[in-house]
């Protein structure tokens, strides 16, 4: 494995009784990198976020993070050595302020507590335009600033990666723009960043890489606009060709 | 855009507010009221009253402690009787038993109720919700089983707590009384730190959503054990305190699932998640019994009303509508973010009908 | 022999368990309703059904015929007010107020019915048996209560899994919002749910009124052994229910065939054994327990 | 006649108003998409006419009769269906089992599990898989059919592409027509507004709980859309 | 500033009969009142102990507003304070220290069951003021606050009931009449009455030839008896003895029957007390034997109000419309060696009262109360006055009968060693069937 290699995932599977949601699956981020997933519904991404954040345990396989193997630390753990994730459908505390909420994310994971712990919050509340409804509990919130907490309490623990779940379903079009600018300025400071989603032009105008994942299994892996034009993923998953540059331009 | 990863970036730094005027001013009283009910016996406080007041401390402990549990870490036990039970079987034990006195006893009848939740709860953490709760209600069980197969503990027929043999009444009761007052200090100042602590924050965050909380780096386990053996030694502590007021333990008795509703009651009359909530509560529950405990059915009869109408009708508490649904808090545990805060983004929320309350 | 006696007699304890866990079980399992004040309903039922016994000369198995519709109908009048209201509130208000309502019922029973010990008596049955070998012989009157237990607990839980009906109770115990945008009247549905669950209540308060006698008090002895057989069968399954009140029998039976004081205790142990190894119970039909 | 109309509504959450004096119309058989930025109060808009929440003002009429104060369970057997955000399924509960549930006060019409399934194939295969243990765009799928399992007259649709494949966004949307020659008049809530405008007959626009925009897709420029979504 | 609470607990409990004492006291004017504490299970499962006692507090009360008691000389009025232990031994001591502390009673009685009798004693000890207690047997109260220790001397709290030696000696002559094997099986549970009675019976049994055997201790709410009843088939018993609560005896005696197991005499004490519990066994209760501590044929009379048993069963009857039941008449003793202790150390003075205690005799309603400080301690030693109990057996009443079943006393011979002779009803019989 290189040097720049972050995460490598070794032939990871993992059924739910007969239901295979990850078969076999080996792949690596590379450090700083932006790694893209896409793949028709119960394809097994979400369940591959979760494996790699230790929410749940492989039944086979392994998982290395910075050329530590991780795959049997408990999640609280992989968020301590610098893995974050957001949830598809957002988990944030409801009986928390926001800012409560982020503050979990920088003094746990982040270690970092008092006043550091304030500060890095604040500066994730600010990254992802919340600063605003820092005193509202969170279970007030609505869906765009659900996602948003997700993405902050995410950057608030001060990760090299961070894991994002259909970050940008659900926001119009108009809303997408400033997500992808802060995703951006993520990678720009050296996070390493894995995304699913479905809005496929949003991802494709950021991610290095691309993987189409099918029945837990990897159906195409590379350059994000040959994965797009690929016959199977095309059939699978997108039903008909991706215009790119429509999806740019929009 | 500036990626404010790094700490304190852009120049901010947040300003946090985790203390009110009035919790200032709740602190001040707080200690005001403590310490002339220390002083009490010498003065205004009858034996009759030390009495009474130990009970009510004995209540607060457990509100406090059964809040901490469910309020705080949202772990519904029905099961805390058993702690109780160990505390005042323990102190029997350690002090008269084994002849070491009354206060190793009391340090002694703690450590035990500690030990006895960590063990337990590698089985009971593997259950939640419903399981948990029902499953804390058999762990109970079993120990009240056993405890009754003990002999020496005077098994089934209970056990007369004779440490206090020799004391001149007056002297037993405001000894007891102060060790109630030290206790039930000890108790809420315990939870209360606990609860500003970091951990606090991660108590409410994994009770609101495990998984969640995991991947922010909350130990989930941890923190639960943290708080599920602080609520052991804390009923433990009121065990055996109950054990000082009443000289004698009867296995039915100590073990009995109604101190969890008792406990349930308390917290929830007061108003569950908060501090101050338990105190209020207990006061509640021990007027009640205090005030028409000689009405004999109609008593029982009129708690459950109580019980009743409360839920229905006051769910967040006594407390809820004293502080005006939690704008006042003398206790505060949380973190206010106070400045520097910009106006209300254009299309977002304006947070005020949310209200910057504090 | 003995051993076999015992297991066979665990196993009709089984049925009772079974059938007082059976209405719990709807409760709990479906609308994650802690009912604490299910003990306390069983004796409501009880005693109904002795004085139903004592002054009208009904036979005792007969009463039912009374208890039935009036347990439902306390059970659909309790859900609309009081149980449908503590549901909107905290999670933990149900609990609170089946407490307040167990204590409320058990004390004005005491006021109504005395301390005394009652009893339904059904003569000869009490102590009829059949002979099965020299050792075993098995108590008609338990074996009466066994093929109830295993009737209503099937009927049940067809009822659940099979009826439009069933589901839509499901459906509400999940999300009642939703529930209401599929056309489901969530406060008629809970109220039925409830009718149902008291209805069995009742019939289990009858049986437990012939099998031994009764106080005001008397329906807490039951209580944890219905819970137990609820959660060791899995939320929101009623066959896990039924098998979970067999185990709970024959540990009893068997435990206290090797340690004559310990019966009980053996249970337990074998309650939390098994939730050990499968923490949500045997069969478990419901999300987030 | 117009099937619904919705005539100056208010609707407020507590102390704070979602929705100032919204009206609209839809006739039978045709598709409105609603659309506008977060929080604009679409969800509020479907939701009073689900039932689950009340107008403080104004009134909401359903085949010419009003239905303003009628819990959502009695609008169901009229032919109201919504999809709420957030799908919202029966966790316990089959993906089967809650399409039938969704049936529970179904009216004669061509929806069943069968045809359900036609238009789902996803669904098909992971019919007995518990809600809870679905994924997202499976529950998404789930809850669509759900709705369309009782048959609605009108068929209200909370975000309905969220999470979904693209695969499956063009199934949906290439079934949408099927849907609304059979009558069923449709009102949908979507982000994408290009998928929005393809199928709908006609579009309203909300800005901060109040209509900005309304007019058929061929009326509306681009530009006209992004000012109204934003109020810029 | 002291008792300031104190009026409160007081009054709830027995208005009427509150302002009944309140308008004598206005023609005899007393020199003072006296405050008796009185502590009982009234509700809870120990309720049927507890429930006679509003009947007993009541007549008593009436009877002080009437007649003043005397002490010094003087015309006292008696304020009697009821609390209820709520069957809970915890609440039994609580209600106890509240009834000196917060109400401060001169005096302190108690009664029903070890369970609630314990605790009071042991609060009344630590709480330094005289105790009264009866309903249990002298056994478990000694042993049970002494850690075993059976010569334990007590300073404030006096006991008068039977002990375990005369219940085995009474058995054994009701057996006597029967012809068995003279195989006993007990059934004991694991409870205060189930420890007391297990561990001191077996001796007295083997004396006069009958070998008591039973399996360990159960818990109370058993639900299935199938190992015990097995142990006793297996030991071929042909006698029952025990001293479980009501519907633990009606579990394990319908499954006896189911099962086969048929003694030819089963004497249960606890069980078998009330009357409404007999009744429940339905037509199996018939000949069943148990201890019994008073009844109306008892040869006495109350040195304090000069009723009969039979009469004081009767008003019972009369006013409550239940049949009569035994603890009604150690409550009204209680009241009489109260009285007693009062009158004859002529002072509410606590330390006076316990040491008039510590020598007083008194003829009641149950028989002779005698306290004596020389007293052993294997008769019961300095706090424990030993009061007689014979056998009875519950026998289907003839047709028309008020009751289903009367209590027919058919031993006497432990009683008459006390000095107590009680009218045989009848000789005993061996269960019908077995
Ligand atoms: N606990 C479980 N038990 C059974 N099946 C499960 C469980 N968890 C997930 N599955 C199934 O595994 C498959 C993969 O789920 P996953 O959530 O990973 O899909 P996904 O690729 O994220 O899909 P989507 O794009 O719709 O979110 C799905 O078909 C889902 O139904
Ligand atoms: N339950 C609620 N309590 C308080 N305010 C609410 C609630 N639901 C919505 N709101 C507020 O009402 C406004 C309109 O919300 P609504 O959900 O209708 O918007 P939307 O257009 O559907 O937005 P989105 O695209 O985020 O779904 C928002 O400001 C929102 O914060
Ligand atoms: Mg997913
Ligand atoms: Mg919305």
């Amino acid at each position: 494995m290189s040097e720049s290699q972050l995460l490598s995932v070794r032939g990871l599977s993992k059924k739910f009784g007969r239901v295979v949601t990850a078969e076999d699956v080996t792949f690596d981020v590379r450090e700083g990198e932006a790694f893209g997933i896409v793949g028709p519904n119960g394809a097994g991404k979400s369940t591959l976020l979760n494996l790699i954040g230790g929410v749940i345990d492989p039944d086979a396989g392994s998982i290395e993070f910075g050329g530590r193997d991780i795959t049997r630390l408990k999640a609280a753990n992989r968020a301590k050595v610098g893995i974050a994730r957001s949830f598809q459908i957002p988990r944030p505390f409801v009986d928390m302020t926001v800012f409560e909420n982020v503050y979990v994310g920088s003094s746990f994971a982040g270690g970092t507590r008092g006043q550091h712990g304030y500060d890095r919050a604040y500066a994730a509340l600010e990254t992802t335009g919340l600063l605003g409804l820092a005193e509202t509990p969170a279970g007030q919130l609505r869906l765009l600033d659900r996602k948003r907490l997700e993405l902050a309490r995410a950057l608030a623990t001060g990760p090299r990666l961070i894991l994002l779940d259909e970050i940008a379903g659900g926001l119009t079009e108009k809303e997408i723009p400033p997500l992808i600018d802060t995703i951006r300025g993520l990678l720009a400071s050296g996070v390493t960043v894995v995304w699913i989603e479905h809005i496929v032009h949003a991802l494709v105008s950021v991610v290095d890489r691309l993987m189409c994942l099918a029945e837990g299994r990897i159906l195409a892996l590379g350059d994000p606009h040959e994965v797009m034009r690929s016959p199977e993923v095309i059939e699978v998953y997108l039903g008909t060709t991706f215009d790119i540059d429509e999806g740019r331009a929009s | 855009m500036s990626l404010a990863l790094s700490d304190n970036t852009a120049g901010h730094r947040a300003q946090v507010h985790r203390s009110t005027r009035a919790s200032l001013v709740g602190l001040v009283v707080a200690v005001i009221v403590v310490v002339s009910l220390a002083y009490g016996p010498f003065a205004f406080l009858t034996k009759g009253n030390q009495q009474n007041l130990t009970t009510l401390f004995i209540y607060i402990i457990l509100g406090t402690m059964w809040n901490l549990l469910a309020g705080y870490a949202g772990m519904v036990s029905i099961g805390q009787q058993a702690f109780i039970g160990i505390g005042a079987y323990g102190i029997v034990y350690a002090s008269d038993i084994l002849g070491l006195g009354l206060w190793i006893g009391l340090a002694l009848a703690l450590v035990i109720s500690g030990i006895v939740a960590y063990l337990v709860s590698f089985l009971a953490f593997r259950l939640s919700g419903g399981y948990f709760a029902i499953g804390t209600w058999v762990i109970a069980e079993v120990i009240y089983l056993l405890t009754t197969q003990i002999n020496t503990l005077g098994a089934g027929a209970g056990i007369s707590f004779t440490a206090f043999r020799g004391y001149k009444p007056e002297i037993r009761i405001a000894v007891v009384y102060w060790i109630a007052l030290a206790a039930v200090v000890v108790a809420v100042a315990v939870t209360y730190l606990l609860l500003r602590s970091r951990l606090g924050a991660g108590f409410t965050a994994v009770r609101d959503d495990a998984t969640a909380a995991a991947t922010l780096g909350v130990n989930v386990t941890r923190s639960r054990r943290i708080a599920w053996v602080v609520a052991a030694m804390g009923c433990g502590l009121a065990g055996t305190l109950l054990a000082m007021t009443t000289l004698n333990v009867q296995p039915g008795s100590v073990f009995k699932i109604q101190w969890t509703a008792f406990m349930i009651f308390i917290v929830i009359i007061g108003g569950v998640g908060t501090i101050e909530g338990p105190i209020i509560g207990a006061i509640v529950f021990y007027a009640l019994e205090r005030y028409i405990g000689d009405v004999g059915f109609w008593y029982l009869v009129i708690l459950g009303i109580i019980a009743i109408a409360m839920v229905l009708f006051l769910p967040k508490g006594l407390w809820g509508l004293i502080s005006g649904n939690g704008r006042l808090r003398l206790f505060p545990t949380g973190y206010r973010l106070t400045s520097p805060l910009p106006t209300p983004i254009a299309n977002g929320t304006p947070d005020s009908r949310e209200g910057e309350s504090s | 022999m003995e051993w076999a006696n015992a297991v066979v007699q665990g196993l009709l304890l089984g049925g009772l368990y079974a059938l007082l866990a059976a209405g719990l079980s709807l409760m709990f399992g479906v609308m994650r309703l802690v009912n604490l004040a299910h003990g306390a309903l069983a004796i409501v039922a009880a005693y109904l059904g002795y004085v139903l016994v004592q002054n009208t000369g009904l036979p005792p198995f007969a009463t039912i015929i009374v208890v039935i519709p009036v347990m439902a109908a306390l059970g659909w009048v309790l859900q609309s007010t009081l149980l449908n209201t503590a549901l909107n509130k905290q999670a933990l208000a149900p609990i609170l107020v089946t407490f307040g309502l167990a204590v409320i019922l058990q004390n004005l029973m005491l006021q109504l019915f005395t301390a005394d010990y009652r009893s339904i008596q059904v003569g000869d049955l009490a102590g009829a048996s059949i002979q099965i070998t020299p050792e075993i012989a098995i108590g008609v009157f338990p074996l009466i209560t066994f093929i109830v237990g295993v009737i209503v607990i099937a009927a049940l839980q067809q009822y659940l899994a099979r009826t439009k009906t069933g589901r839509a109770m499901r459906a509400t115990s999940d999300d009642r919002e939703a529930a209401t945008l599929m056309g489901i009247d969530n406060k008629r549905i809970y109220a039925l749910a409830t009718a149902i669950a008291l209805a069995i209540v009742g019939v289990a308060g009858i049986f437990i009124g012939i099998k031994t006698q009764f106080n005001a008090y008397s329906g807490d002895t039951y209580l944890i052994f219905a819970f137990e057989a609820v959660i060791i069968g899995g939320l929101g399954s009623l066959w896990g229910t039924l098998a979970g009140g067999m185990i709970l029998g024959v540990a009893t039976t068997v435990g206290a065939q090797l340690f004559p004081s310990s019966g009980t205790l053996l249970a337990d142990l074998v309650f939390l054994a098994i939730l050990a190894f499968l923490p949500t119970g045997l069969f478990p039909k419901v999300v987030n327990g | 006649m117009a099937l619904l109309e919705v005539e100056s509504i208010d609707v407020f959450y507590g102390d704070f108003q979602a929705i100032y004096g919204i009206s609209l119309s839809v006739d039978e058989g045709e598709t409105l998409a609603v659309i506008g930025a977060n929080g604009a109060g679409k969800s509020t808009l479907l939701k009073t006419i689900a039932g689950l929440s009340r107008p403080s003002a104004g009134d909401v009429r359903f085949d010419g009769t009003s239905i303003a104060t009628l819990p959502p369970h009695k609008r169901v057997p009229l032919g109201i269906a919504l999809t709420p955000e957030g799908r919202r399924m029966f966790p316990s509960m089959t993906i089967e089992e809650n399409l039938l549930v969704g049936a529970h006060k179904s009216r004669p019409g061509p929806w069943n599990l069968e045809s359900v399934y036609a238009t789902f194939p996803l669904l098909s295969d992971r019919r007995s898989r518990l809600a809870n243990n679905a994924s997202g765009g499976e529950q998404q799928a789930a809850a669509i059919g759900r709705a369309l399992m009782c048959n609605p007259r009108l068929l209200l649709l909370d975000e309905v592409s969220l999470g979904l494949a693209p695969v499956v966004v063009e199934q949906i949307y290439a079934s949408l027509p099927t849907i609304t020659a059979q009558g069923t008049t449709v009102l949908v809530v979507e982000q994408d507004v290009m998928h929005a405008l393809r199928v709908a007959d006609r579009v309203q626009c909300l800005l901060e709980g109040r209509t900005v925009l309304e007019g058929t897709p061929a009326e509306l420029t681009r530009d006209q859309i992004a000012t109204a979504y934003f109020g810029i | 500033g002291g008792g300031s609470i104190n009026s409160s607990s007081s009054s709830a409990a027995a208005s009427t009969a509150a302002s009944d004492s309140a308008s004598a006291s206005q023609s005899a004017a007393p020199a003072g009142t006296v405050k008796i504490g009185f502590v009982s299970p009234q509700t809870g499962p120990l309720a049927p102990f507890g429930e006679s006692d509003t009947f007993v507090i009541n007549y008593m009360k009436d009877y002080f507003a009437k007649n003043p008691l005397q002490i010094g000389g003087k015309p006292y009025n008696v304020d009697i304070i009821v609390k209820d232990a709520e069957s809970d031994s915890a609440k039994a001591g609580k209600a106890a220290a509240d009834l000196i502390n917060n109400d401060g009673v001169d005096i302190v009685m108690a009664a029903g069951t070890p369970d609630i009798v314990n605790p009071v004693a042991d609060a009344c000890e630590a709480n330094a003021t005289p105790c009264i207690t009866d309903n249990a047997p002298w056994q478990p109260y000694v042993l049970g606050r002494s850690k075993g220790d059976i010569n334990a001397k007590f300073q404030w709290t006096y006991h008068f009931f039977w002990g375990l030696g005369d219940i085995a000696g009474t058995f054994v002559d009701i057996w006597n009449q029967i012809p068995t094997n003279k195989k006993v099986g007990g059934l004991f549970p694991n409870d205060p009455d189930g420890q007391a009675w297990s561990a001191n019976l077996p001796e007295g049994y083997k004396a006069a030839g009958y070998t008591l055997t039973f399996p360990p201790l159960y818990p109370n709410g058993t639900q299935d008896f199938t190992a015990q009843i097995n142990y006793f088939k297996q030991q071929n018993d042909e006698i029952l003895t025990g001293v479980p609560i009501p519907p633990d005896f009606t579990t394990f005696w319908k499954q006896a029957k189911q099962q086969g197991y048929n003694p030819k005499a089963a004497t249960i004490g606890k069980a078998l007390l009330f009357p409404s519990s007999v009744d429940a066994l339905g037509d199996l209760g018939n000949d069943l034997s148990t201890e019994v501590w008073w009844h109306p044929t008892w040869p006495t009379t109350s040195s304090l109000t000069g009723v009969t048993p039979k009469e004081f069963c009767a008003l019972y009857e009369e006013q409550t419309g239940k049949q009569w039941t035994q603890p009604i008449g150690y409550v009204e003793a209680l009241f009489e060696v109260a009285a007693n202790a009062l009158t004859t150390s002529g002072s509410t003075d606590k330390a006076a009262l316990v040491k008039t205690l510590s020598t007083l005799g008194t003829d009641t309603i149950v028989g002779k109360v005698q306290w004596d400080p020389n007293q052993k301690g294997p008769d019961g030693g300095p706090n424990v006055a030993v009061t007689p109990v014979a056998g009875g057996q519950w026998r289907l009443a003839p047709a028309g009968s008020k009751y289903k079943y009367e209590l027919v006393i058919v031993s006497n011979a432990v009683a008459k060693k006390r000095g107590l002779d009680i009218p045989v009803g009848s000789k005993a019989e061996a269960i019908p069937g077995s």
